[in-house]
Order: structure tokens, then C-alpha cells, then sequence
């Protein structure tokens, strides 16, 4: 693994999460409106995946998807304003915390339908089939959106049709307050990949290089016409699935470890054990990142609120 | 009497129904153990019932909605939990096609004993997945009986007479109703389908509001009432059955009518409504009717936005002082 | 000018769209070079333009919308077929929730240059899960057109124009129209959405007729107009945008308005079309508006029922004399 | 297996054969509103799985429904006046071809939305474990409708709840003129069942004794507390998709190959083979279901079309 890009990696991460974390302090000021569902606990998986993408390279969100959106390369300050709900924001406030996009860097937005995005990334990949492109379209989406039907559709229509799409399940255990194993038998959602004759692995979520290697060969097989992959990351959310959720479901022993197991942590001790660089400069980009997930808040509070009658736009073309 | 909120209210009815007939049950998404749903509707029952009668699901609406048919056409009594309406629309199918039309194509032979509960509305900045109110669509479709409750009374005595009733009943409610309080008796009721109540009784306007539109109207009459001007509020409570006949006759007692409901005005409840009074009581008329709606967007999300598309007291006297 | 079918008429517009438009391409269940389509609209494409462009798709409706939302947002212009308008309701979330939605929940970043053809509409004894008439649905929806010819001529002209938009439009077709013939320019027209034909002038009733009853209601005006009564008939071509101006000047001239929809009558196109009478035209009125439409059953199957519950030139006229 | 029940097994196959083709006959005579879907050559899936049914056991059906609900135990004259449109027919003449049911015998109606029927049948199941009930509930569908939705939704359901279902799949290697190959990469259908953790089966399907032997084990297992299975049945149909396909799509040497594996005639050359009755036997059969066959088609022709008014009942209870 390249160490620019490692480095980057963690970058990102440290990004995703300190992100989160103001907007979880800026929840609690009563500055966001609506609900949220924070990413934080899950930052390898976005990032992992999206350090394998182009900017030209799509990617299909969820309702838990700031970091999906970050990793792809996302401006802080309108996330954070169309977060806040200002007229700044990616979406001039109509979308929110659920609905971020960026159209100019692949983001096709985040659909708050559980599994509703899945078709429309595979759309994406036959619209680059068809236009003889050689991009690919990454859809993230959780264990429990596994059990909507537009999965079964959706895969079996991107692997008949052998589409660029790479379907990554995020798989955290829970979907609210349902387990993963209450609601399917197969221990490994990435089995089910076999139903459409198409490749599924099973990857440690936490480890970001793990993360980008497997993206890396489903990327490489997608670009070179040989269709979708399923890529299923086991990982944790590190708070409860949404603002008000206490989690109780979990039981707290479960939590301390996937709580050792931070993703971030991890990479970092990688990075100082292999020396890619050093203590200092993990300083260094914590003050970065600190910095400008600061400058996102106060551009985002300095934002005026869209006019109400900004709310009659954008319903047609 | 008790006083009691609208989510306790529906708490109370599942209950007490589930009581009553063993054949009844509950599934839906997180309506169990863990979290009880997502409004919190059917706190405590898993604990009571125990999890086979309320029943956690996987994230498959159409499944949800398609099982609950099956159990129905069978024998059981389910009561199926949507939890947002927006997402209705994954198991349109299995509502439109299958629950609708199965005892009418084979015959009379079926009955559905089945209710799908959701709830419908804007208000909390939830944004365009999370908001919506379809109550419309459900009404177009013969074979279903469509309730819509504004008040905890209302609530728990529709609920008990959906659970009882042998067709499939589209149950709406209200995300911002939850925590409103209301009487309710002591003692058993339940309330009749196709029945609309008066909830305030004027003679210069009639309002017809459904579901939380009941409340911002009934707050209009009041401030128009300090203007000497005397406002009807009738709520249809069940939009199939509809009692048109109370609706005409306040339409014809006051010439005014405005339709208050939360849906998007293009083919909502209101153009069935006001069509209604077009075909039946023209000719008491006094003034235009005025749909009082959200105007044709999609629910957006910032405050400013959402407070701008959905109705409420201020328009509703805005559009009442155009006709009076 | 030229004779063709309503049929030949569509394929023709696809045709010359996709010739003109590398990026228009169609998807859909067996559309494609071993059926051309259940209703044959796409016969000889799949040859032309080969199975790339003429996409022949596993049973999936959810995943056929979803991929055409996928694919028009991404630069390409698909036109998906529904087999049957009755399967939209698979793909209801889809199509409301996110091709309708993307747009405006992304503050207007989105394109949306997807047509989704279907065909509704009974008279041909295939029951209640393939007869239905949903327009009204997609017209509660925000961020959706909403499509309705009734000859060759506005079906290829509006099939054009739907292909080069760039918003969702439902193209809704009609099985019965399949054979009719029409005359057509032979140079190349499309036909602006929102402009309402009057199919017929007349100045002593105004019916507003969508789809296969407009030919119903010409029959009815022939009928009547041999017993020297004068029948307008308005057909407005697309329920979104709708062309109220057309609609209400109309009615303002006869003060009879007669509405004739195949669809349910509860909450359908008719009740719209009355509400909108009904807030800015009422004083004009000189007699109660009358929808004719299905009398809200699902449509049935054997002949001598299904004939019962279609309106046809028979209950147009007797809706006419019960308000002349 | 049992000599018995093997005639009967042959003399319901051959009721439902000379049943459709009499439908075929009558569609010609312009006797049939609508359209149809025969289900000629496939005889032995329906009644290779009705044959272990009891008759408060469930079935949901299909758009090729006939064969079902007579292997199911249907009465031929209330399914002839039902395709017929008439009111003495098992809807009164609302269902037709496409919707025959007879909540009697647990028929509990066919779907003419494809795919529809697989989470009704699976809800039957959830009713049967309710009520703790011996039962079991059957659904049949095709090929084209194991890619829907439902198919994945209903059979993770009912494999989580280990409900009394068995889903049968009429692999006729055609949905409409879609070849199979052409919407999925599997060869076999069953091996979508390890998906869900249910075990799954590809049969020769017009090999009734086959078809029965899979679904005796599948019934036992249902009826133990098992839970779900998967049963594929490759088969053909003999006729079109429907009235008017001549299914050209279909290669001739496929079909004279796949007509000369009619599951009648195998049947009948297993019976005389072993013995278990004699020609004359299986003239005698062929006699009486002709006549049942005769007088269903003189019921219907006899019996009145439905009161017009009549469309305006059984919208509700
Ligand atoms: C179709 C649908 N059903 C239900 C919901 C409500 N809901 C929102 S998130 C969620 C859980 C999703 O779980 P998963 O897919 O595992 O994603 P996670 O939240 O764990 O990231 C549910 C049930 C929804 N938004 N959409
Ligand atoms: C959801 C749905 N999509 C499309 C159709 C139109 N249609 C009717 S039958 C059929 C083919 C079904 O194929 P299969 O499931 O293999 O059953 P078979 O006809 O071969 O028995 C199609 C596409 C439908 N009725 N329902
Ligand atoms: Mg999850
Ligand atoms: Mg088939």
C-alpha cells in the first residue's frame, strides 16, 4: 500500500469522525434539525472504498451516509450546512442530514429508503456500460437493507447485464434495534452473492487496508467488464442507530470491544509502527482536520436559512 | 374519563383487542423487545404478548404486508406496522393488488381481517422519504377502508373497530398527533367507520380537516370566533367510508367550504371532497371552495422550508377570509 | 399526412428518438427481439437498434425503475415499459419517492430524463390485476408529468416531447387504443405538455375526457348532437401539467360540466378536475358537476361485468340528460 | 410409492391435460373471455405436490393456475364456468382464468401479478404456526418470478421463522419469451435457498414420482417444525405463454425433445411397465376423465353470465 495514500486514508477517517462528533455537539445545541445517524465507528469502510474511486466514479448513499459522502471528497462546509439546513448546503436545505449530494464529484445522493439506492446504482453502472465509460458505481447500503427485495432484483440485473457496480453491504451488526442474525440464517451476507453468480467477500470492516484491497480487485474486475462484486465489511456503529437512540440492545460488552477495535486507532498504530510517519504528523493532521471541520461548523451557523419560498423550486426542471 | 395521548390511546386499542382474540397480532419492523417501535406505539406489548404475536420483521415491506394477507385470508387477525407511510409505497402491490382485490376477484370468497398501521405528516424536518401523507392513493382503491384519526378518542375507538372489521383497513396516523392529549371513557368503546364528528359547531363556515389539520382548524375557528365569525369544524374520522352526509350538511348550513388536509393538493383528499360538493351541494354554495394544502412539492427539509408547504392556522384564515 | 395506428404511432417516436438521440434507450420486460413488447409498441426496435439499447429485463419492476432513475441521472435518457399499468405498484417507491424526489431533495442537482410507459385500461376481460387505470396516483406526486393520449397523433407527438424532457414523465397508454387510427403529419411534430385539445366544439355541455372514453365521449356528443344538443369535449392530453385555462374557458361557455374518466371514481382524475371547477369556476355553473367513471369496484372479469362498470357512450349521455 | 396413489396421480394428470385442451378448444370457439395460460406439460409439478397434500393443506397459484387447483382437488365445472365467465363459476364469474379459488380446499387463490403469491403463501405459513396447526402451506411460481423481490423477502421470512412453506418453482426455462439463461447467471434455481439457510432442490419435473418424492420430505420437514424448502421443477409447457404466443422464440428440437419427456406418457409407461394396471386399466381412466371433462365444459356452457349488477358485490365484507 502506497504510504501517500495511507496517510491520506487516515486523513479522511480522522476527517469522517471529527465531523460527526460536531455534528453530534451541534444535535445537542439544538443547531440540527430532524434526526441523524452518524457514521463514526464505520469511517474504514467509506474510506477504504472510496480511495479506489475517481472523481468521475459514482457512488449511492444512505441515510448514514456523511462519511459515504466525505470519503468521496465532499466539501465539509455544505455538508454541514444542508446538515444545519442552510441555503449553502449541497441541497439549499431541502435534502439534510439523509438527502447530502454533489453531483460534481460522483455523488449521487443519499436515499433514506433502506435499500432503495441499489437499483439506482445499478442504473448507474448500466449508464456507464452504455456509454462505453470506464467508470464504476460504488453502492453502500446496510445488513438490513440485505433483505429488501431491490437487492435480490438489483443484483441479479447487475450481474446478468456484468454492470461496474460494486455493492458494498456495511455490515454493523444491527439495523436499529434488530440484530443481523434475528433476521437472516447465513452468517455471511457476502454468501449471498452466490444467488447471482457473482463474487462476495466477507472483510474485516475496521481494517481500512483490507477494505481498499478487496475494493481495489472489485474496482479492477468492474473497469475490465467482468461485472459486479459484493463486498461486505463487518463493522460497528459506535453510537445508537439514530440521535435519540440509547442502544440498550447492545449488550455493553459487545461495545467495549468493537470500541477497541476503532478503526481509526488502528490505522494510526499501522502508521507509527510501519513509521510512515510520525507522531508529529499525526498531530499535525489532527490539528488539519480540526481546523477545517471547525471552519465547516462556523461557515455552516453563519449561513442564512433558505427563503420559504425557496421551498417551491427545484420540483421540475 | 382518563386523559390520555394518542400513542397511548393506540397502545390501549392493540391491547385491549389483542385481549380480547388471540388471533390477533402485530408484526412489523422494531415493533418488538428492542425497540418497541419507532413511535413507540407498541411499547410493552412484546413484553406482555411475547414475541410470537409482536412479531420483529426484516426491513421487506412487501413481505410485511404480503405475510400479513396470507395470515388473514387464513384465519389470523394481523395488524401490520408501516413505519413511515412513505415507505408504503414498497408494498403498493400487495395493498392495491392483493389485499384490495382478493375477496372481490375470487368471488367473496376471503376476508382480510387485516390493518396496516402507519403514520403520515410532516412537521419534525424529516425531510422527503420520512413526511409524506398518501392518504389519496388509498382512497382510490376499492376493497380498502382508509381511517384517519385526529384525537386520542378517536384513535383508540377506530382502531378497535379497524381490528374488528373483516376487510383490509389502511390506518393513518399523525407523527406530530403522538403525544397530543385527550378523554377518553374509563370503559370499552368503539366508534363506528363512516362516521364524521363535529368537533366544533358553527354556522358561517364549514372547515372538513383530517388528522392533525383537525387541530391548526380548530385553532382558526377559535381566533375567527373572536371575530365574530362563526366556523364549523367537521372531521371525517374515516375517508372510505365517507360520511358525506354530514359534510353536506354543513356545507349547506354555512355556503362556505374549505378543505383543510396535509397532502399535496393535486389529487388529494381534498379534490375528492370538494368534488363531492361540486356534484351534490352546488346550489347551497355562497363562495368557491378553497383547498387549503401543501402546494405540490416534495416535503423539503430545512425548518423555513417545511413551515412554508405545510398548512396551518395562518392559512387556514387566510383562506377563509377570501370566501367570507 | 398519414393513417397509422396509435400503436405504429408510438413506435415511430421511439424510433425517430432514438435516432436522433444515441442516448434515449429502452428497457422492459421482453420488449425485445423474442416479443417486441406485450403490445408490440417496440416491434422491429430491438432489431434496429440491437438488445443493448432494446434491454430485455428479468421480472423485476423495482429494479427496472430503479436502474432507469440510475441511468437518467447519470446522461442517459431511458424510456422503461411497465407491461401493465397495474405492476407500477412494484415500483411505487421508485417512482414516487425517488424519481419524482431527486431533484428537489438535492436542490435541484439532479436530471431526471426517464419516460415510463404503461398501459392502463380494461375492456378486454383480463381481470382485476391487469385492468386498472392509476393516473391519479402519479398526478398526487410531485415532480412527475403525467401523460394521456387518446389518438395517434397527440401519442406520438406527446411520446416525443416526454423523451426529450428532462423530468419523469409517466406515459400512460391504453390497451384499447393500441388499433385506433389516426392521421398524422408526415414531417416530424412533438406537442407541447399542458396545452389541452378540444376535441370537439360544441357550446351547450363540456365534457373533459381522458384516454379511451375521449372516443366515447365523441360518440356521446355525435349521439347528442343529432338531437340538437351542442357537446363540447375537452381532452386534456396531460393531467401534469394540466391546461386548467382550456378547462375553465370551456366550462365558462356552457355552464355544463360532464367529466369522463375509465379510472375509479373515488379520488380519481375526475375529482381533481371538479376541484378546480369547484374553486375558480363555480359561478359559471349552471348545474352540479357529474363525474362518470368506474363505480369503485376492482374491474371483474366476465363480460357482461366488466361492460357494467367501464362508462361508455351509453352513461355519458345519460349523465348529460340528467343535468340538460 | 404407493400403487394407489400413483393411478390417481395419472388420472389427475390426465384430468388437467384434457381440461386445458378443451380450454384451448373452447378459446377457438370464442368461448373464453380474456386470455389464457395452459399449463399442459406440467402436470406432474402440481400434482406430484398436491398428491401429498391434505385438504386443509394451502396452495397459492398462479397465472397458470388450472393445473393447481385441480391437482389441489378443484371441481371441474365451477373452474370451466369460472374461465367461462360465468356466475356459477368459483368468483362468480370476477376472477376468471387468472384468479380460480376454492377457500374450501384450501385453494387460496392465484395472483395474476408475478411474484405476488410468495409472500401470501408465506403468511399462510406465519397463520399455520399461529394457530399451531398441522398444516402446510404450498406456493408455486415460475422461473421469471423467482427474480422478483418477494421471492427473496418471502423466502428469508419464512426461513428465519421457520414457517411450514414449500416453495415450488415450475422451472419451464421460460418467462414469456425470456429464456431463463438470459435473466440469471445460476443454472439452478435452488441454489438460491442457500441464501437463506433452507435447503434447496432441482428435480426433474416431469417426473411425477420425482416431484412427489421431493416434496413427501419437504411436507415432513414443514410439518416438523423445519421449516422451508426451496423445491425446483424443470418442465416445460407444451403451448405458448398464452393463447396467442406461437413461441417462436423456442428452438424445434427443443421442444420435440422436451415433448417426447411428456410426463403423461411417462407416467403412463411407468404404470404398465410395473404393472400396477392394465391397458384396459388405462383406457378405463381415460373414459371417465373424458366424460368429467365433457360435463364440466356442458356445465358451463349451460350456465347463465353473471347479473350485470352483480359487479357491484363483494368489494367489501
Ligand atoms: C424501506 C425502509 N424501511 C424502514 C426504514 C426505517 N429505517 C431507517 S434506517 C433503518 C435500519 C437500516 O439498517 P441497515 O440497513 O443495517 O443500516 P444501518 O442503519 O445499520 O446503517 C430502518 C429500519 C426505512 N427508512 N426504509
Ligand atoms: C409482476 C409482473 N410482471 C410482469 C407480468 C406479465 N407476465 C405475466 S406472466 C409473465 C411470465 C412469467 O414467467 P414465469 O414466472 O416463469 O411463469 P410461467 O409463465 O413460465 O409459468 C409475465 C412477464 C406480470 N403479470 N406480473
Ligand atoms: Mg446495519
Ligand atoms: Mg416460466
Amino acid at each position: 500500500m502506497n504510504m501517500e495514500k495511507t496517510v491520506e486514508m487516515y486523513r479522511k477517517m480522522l476527517e469522517i469522525r471529527l465531523f460527526e462528533e460536531k455534528v453530534f455537539e451541534l444535535y445537542g445545541q439544538n443547531l440540527v434539525p430532524g434526526t441523524i445517524h452518524l457514521y463514526a465507528g464505520e469511517e474504514a469502510v467509506a474510506v477504504g472504498v472510496c480511495s479506489n474511486l475517481h472523481k468521475d466514479d459514482y457512488i449511492v448513499s444512505t441515510h448514514r451516509g456523511h462519511g459515504h459522502c466525505i470519503a468521496k471528497g465532499a466539501s465539509l462546509n455544505k455538508t454541514m450546512a444542508e446538515i444545519l439546513g442552510r441555503k449553502t448546503g449541497y441541497c439549499k436545505g431541502k435534502g439534510g442530514s439523509m438527502h447530502i449530494a454533489d453531483f460534481n464529484i460522483g455523488v449521487l445522493g443519499a436515499t433514506a429508503v433502506v435499500g432503495a439506492g441499489i437499483p439506482i446504482a445499478t442504473g448507474a453502472g448500466l449508464s456507464i456500460k452504455l456509454r462505453r465509460t470506464d467508470q464504476v458505481a460504488v453502492c453502500f447500503f446496510g445488513d438490513g437493507a440485505s433483505n429488501q427485495g431491490t437487492f435480490h432484483e438489483s443484483l441479479n440485473m447487475a450481474a446478468i447485464w456484468r454492470l461496474p457496480v460494486i455493492f458494498v453491504c456495511e455490515n454493523n451488526l444491527y439495523a436499529m434495534g434488530t440484530r443481523q442474525t434475528q433476521v437472516m440464517l447465513t452468517k455471511d451476507i457476502a454468501d449471498r452473492a452466490s444467488a447471482y453468480g457473482i463474487p462476495g467477500v466477507t472483510i474485516d470492516g475496521n481494517d481500512v487496508l483490507a477494505v481498499s484491497q478487496a475494493t481495489e480487485e472489485a474496482v479492477l474486475r468492474a473497469r475490465s467488464g467482468d461485472g459486479p462484486t459484493l463486498i461486505e465489511c463487518k463493522t460497528y456503529r459506535h453510537k445508537g442507530h439514530s440521535r435519540f437512540d440509547p442502544a440498550a440492545y447492545r449488550p455493553k460488552e459487545e461495545v467495549e470491544d468493537w470500541l477497541r477495535k476503532d478503526p481509526i486507532n488502528r490505522l494510526k498504530r499501522h502508521i507509527l509502527q510501519e513509521g510512515i510517519i510520525s507522531d508529529s504528523g499525526i498531530t499535525e493532521i489532527e490539528k488539519e482536520v480540526t481546523r477545517s471541520v471547525d471552519e465547516a461548523v462556523q461557515f455552516a451557523k453563519e449561513s442564512a436559512f433558505p427563503t420559504p419560498e425557496s421551498a417551491l423550486e427545484d420540483v421540475y426542471v | 374519563m382518563k386523559e390520555i395521548t394518542y400513542r397511548e390511546a393506540l397502545r390501549e386499542a392493540l391491547l385491549e383487542e389483542m385481549q380480547r382474540d388471540k388471533t390477533v397480532f402485530l408484526l412489523g419492523e422494531d415493533i418488538g423487545q428492542y425497540w418497541e417501535g419507532a413511535f413507540k406505539v407498541t411499547k410493552g406489548l412484546a413484553e406482555k404478548f411475547g414475541v410470537e404475536r409482536v412479531r420483529d420483521t426484516p426491513i421487506s415491506e412487501s413481505a410485511i404486508i404480503g405475510a400479513s394477507v396470507g395470515a388473514a385470508i387464513t384465519g389470523m387477525r394481523p395488524v401490520a406496522e408501516i413505519m413511515f407511510g412513505d415507505l408504503m409505497t414498497l408494498a403498493m402491490d400487495q395493498i392495491a393488488n392483493q389485499a384490495a382485490k382478493i375477496r372481490y376477484m375470487f368471488g367473496g370468497q376471503a376476508k382480510i381481517p387485516l390493518v396496516i398501521r402507519t403514520p403520515f405528516g410532516g412537521g419534525v424536518n424529516i425531510a422527503a422519504h420520512h413526511s409524506q401523507s398518501l392518504e389519496a392513493w388509498f382512497m382510490h382503491i376499492p376493497g380498502l377502508y382508509v381511517v384517519v384519526p385526529s384525537t386520542p378518542y378517536d384513535a383508540k375507538g377506530l382502531l378497535k373497530t379497524a381490528i374488528r372489521d373483516d376487510n383490509p383497513v389502511i390506518f393513518c396516523e399523525h407523527k406530530l398527533l403522538y403525544p397530543i392529549k385527550g378523554l377518553i371513557p374509563d370503559e370499552e368503546f368503539t366508534i363506528a367507520f363512516g362516521s364524521a364528528d363535529v368537533k366544533r359547531e358553527g354556522t358561517d363556515v364549514t372547515i372538513v380537516a383530517t388528522m392533525f389539520m383537525v387541530h391548526e382548524a380548530l385553532k382558526a375557528a377559535e381566533t375567527l370566533g373572536k371575530e365574530n365569525l362563526s366556523v364549523e369544524v367537521v372531521d371525517p374520522r374515516t375517508l372510505v367510508p365517507l360520511d358525506k352526509k354530514a359534510i353536506l350538511r354543513s356545507v349547506k348550513k354555512t355556503g362556505h367550504l374549505v378543505i383543510v388536509t396535509e397532502d399535496c393538493r393535486t389529487a388529494g383528499v381534498g379534490a375528492e371532497i370538494a368534488a363531492i360538493v361540486a356534484e351534490e351541494a352546488i346550489d347551497y354554495l355562497d363562495a368557491p371552495v378553497i383547498r387549503v394544502a401543501e402546494p405540490d412539492t416534495p416535503i423539503p427539509f430545512s425548518p423555513t422550508l417545511e413551515k412554508f408547504v405545510i398548512p396551518n392556522e395562518e392559512k387556514i384564515i387566510k383562506a377563509i377570509k377570501r370566501i367570507v
